[in-house]
């Protein structure tokens, strides 16, 4: 694959992910699949690596290699602790 | 029906004992209800490494928690025979001693609210985005832990 | 320790919103306390026989009740680690829609507090002699029963 | 037994019981046991036959026949509804 297969997607992080990222909101360029940007992510940021970080797509937590496009939200959760 | 109505369950800092009795005298026309329960959370001052908790500074992912707190209010009705259900969860700044959490439940009889209440809290730490940051006495934080 | 404090737990009349919450607010110079659970018995305007029930008249026997509650306490405190705990009865007259029991319990983590609540509750209504005089709108009453 | 074995006792009553009674408190002579106490009372108000009472001696509910003396305090005690 060449870049221009590559799509570009919003990444917003929460928590421990956020300071690891340096920033709550940033817009990175990756293959679209959903491992392909975690894997940019890692590479960007090596920390996040030792982080339970969940993903989610849009909204949803999603846990499988699925495909994105560039409208697609890619959060970073780390674990909850509401309450 | 209650269940479908969007209601605001973010509050900007602590939640004030006020705020909790406006809520109770709000039930006192409902004349079907015969049980209350309700759960506070507060914040604890626990030792941490260097430091005490002075407070929490609470950030959710709201555009993701407003729908899963819809649909656990669903649930929590579809489940129990509620006559009402509100829940409130504080953004931002709360100090060691004041309230973050705030869940109350409303039935005929006891067992219904009771046992809702439990489900609620339960179903908020483990499937709500928010993050609970710890400030410390000697300014570090430390990122909340759920046990 | 608070388990051996003799309280004041009878209320004459209805238990105010604005009770409820200096009782809260109480609270939060402990800074131990991470869990309030609390329960509140409302009165419910039940259609029995011939009307709607408007109001329960309470009355006890006092000089066995209190012991008994001494009791209860004692046992909770025994059986979970609370921060504190709390139990306010109506005495007289509680119109529909008024609350006429408190029960408030208070732990570091939620399970402690949560359960403590649900045996007290049960053990109250079980255990000690408060009885209920529904009064009806057609001006008749009736004993009430515990279910 | 005659009458000069019989003792006083103080009765108090509650809920249903109180309104059977026609009063809060009473003073009744009986022979010196639990049993006889109640079977004076059921003779007096024949209505608190139909109830379930339990009875309670200077404050402990006592369900076996025992030994009274004139300081006792009997209660009748209706169900309880607090709550």
């Amino acid at each position: 694959m060449n870049s221009s297969d590559q799509i570009q997607v919003k990444i917003v992080a929460f928590g421990i992910a956020q300071e690891i990222i340096g920033s709550s909101s940033i817009i990175i360029h990756c293959e679209p699949t959903l491992n392909a940007c975690k894997e940019n992510l890692k590479t960007m940021f090596p920390n996040l690596t030792k982080e339970f970080i969940q993903y989610a797509v849009n909204k949803q937590i999603v846990s499988e290699n699925i495909s994105l496009n560039s409208h697609c939200e890619i959060a970073l959760l780390p674990p909850f602790s509401g309450g | 029906m209650e269940a479908k109505k969007i209601k605001q369950m973010f509050v900007e800092g602590p939640i004030s004992s006020q705020f909790i009795a406006e809520s109770i005298s709000k039930h006192s026309s409902k004349k079907n209800i015969g049980a209350h329960q309700l759960f506070l959370g507060q914040v604890r001052q626990d030792e941490i490494n260097t430091g005490q908790v002075m407070a929490i500074e609470y950030t959710c992912y709201k555009e993701m928690a407003e729908p899963i707190l819809e649909a656990i209010r669903e649930d929590c009705f579809a489940k129990y025979p509620l006559t009402c259900l509100h829940i409130y969860h504080s953004l931002g700044l709360v100090n060691a001693g004041e309230i973050c959490l705030f869940v109350f439940t409303s039935s005929s009889h006891r067992q219904a609210a009771t046992e809702a209440c439990s489900y609620l809290v339960e179903r908020i730490k483990k499937e709500v985005p928010i993050w609970g940051k710890e400030i410390l006495s000697d300014t570090s934080s430390v990122w909340k832990i759920n046990q």
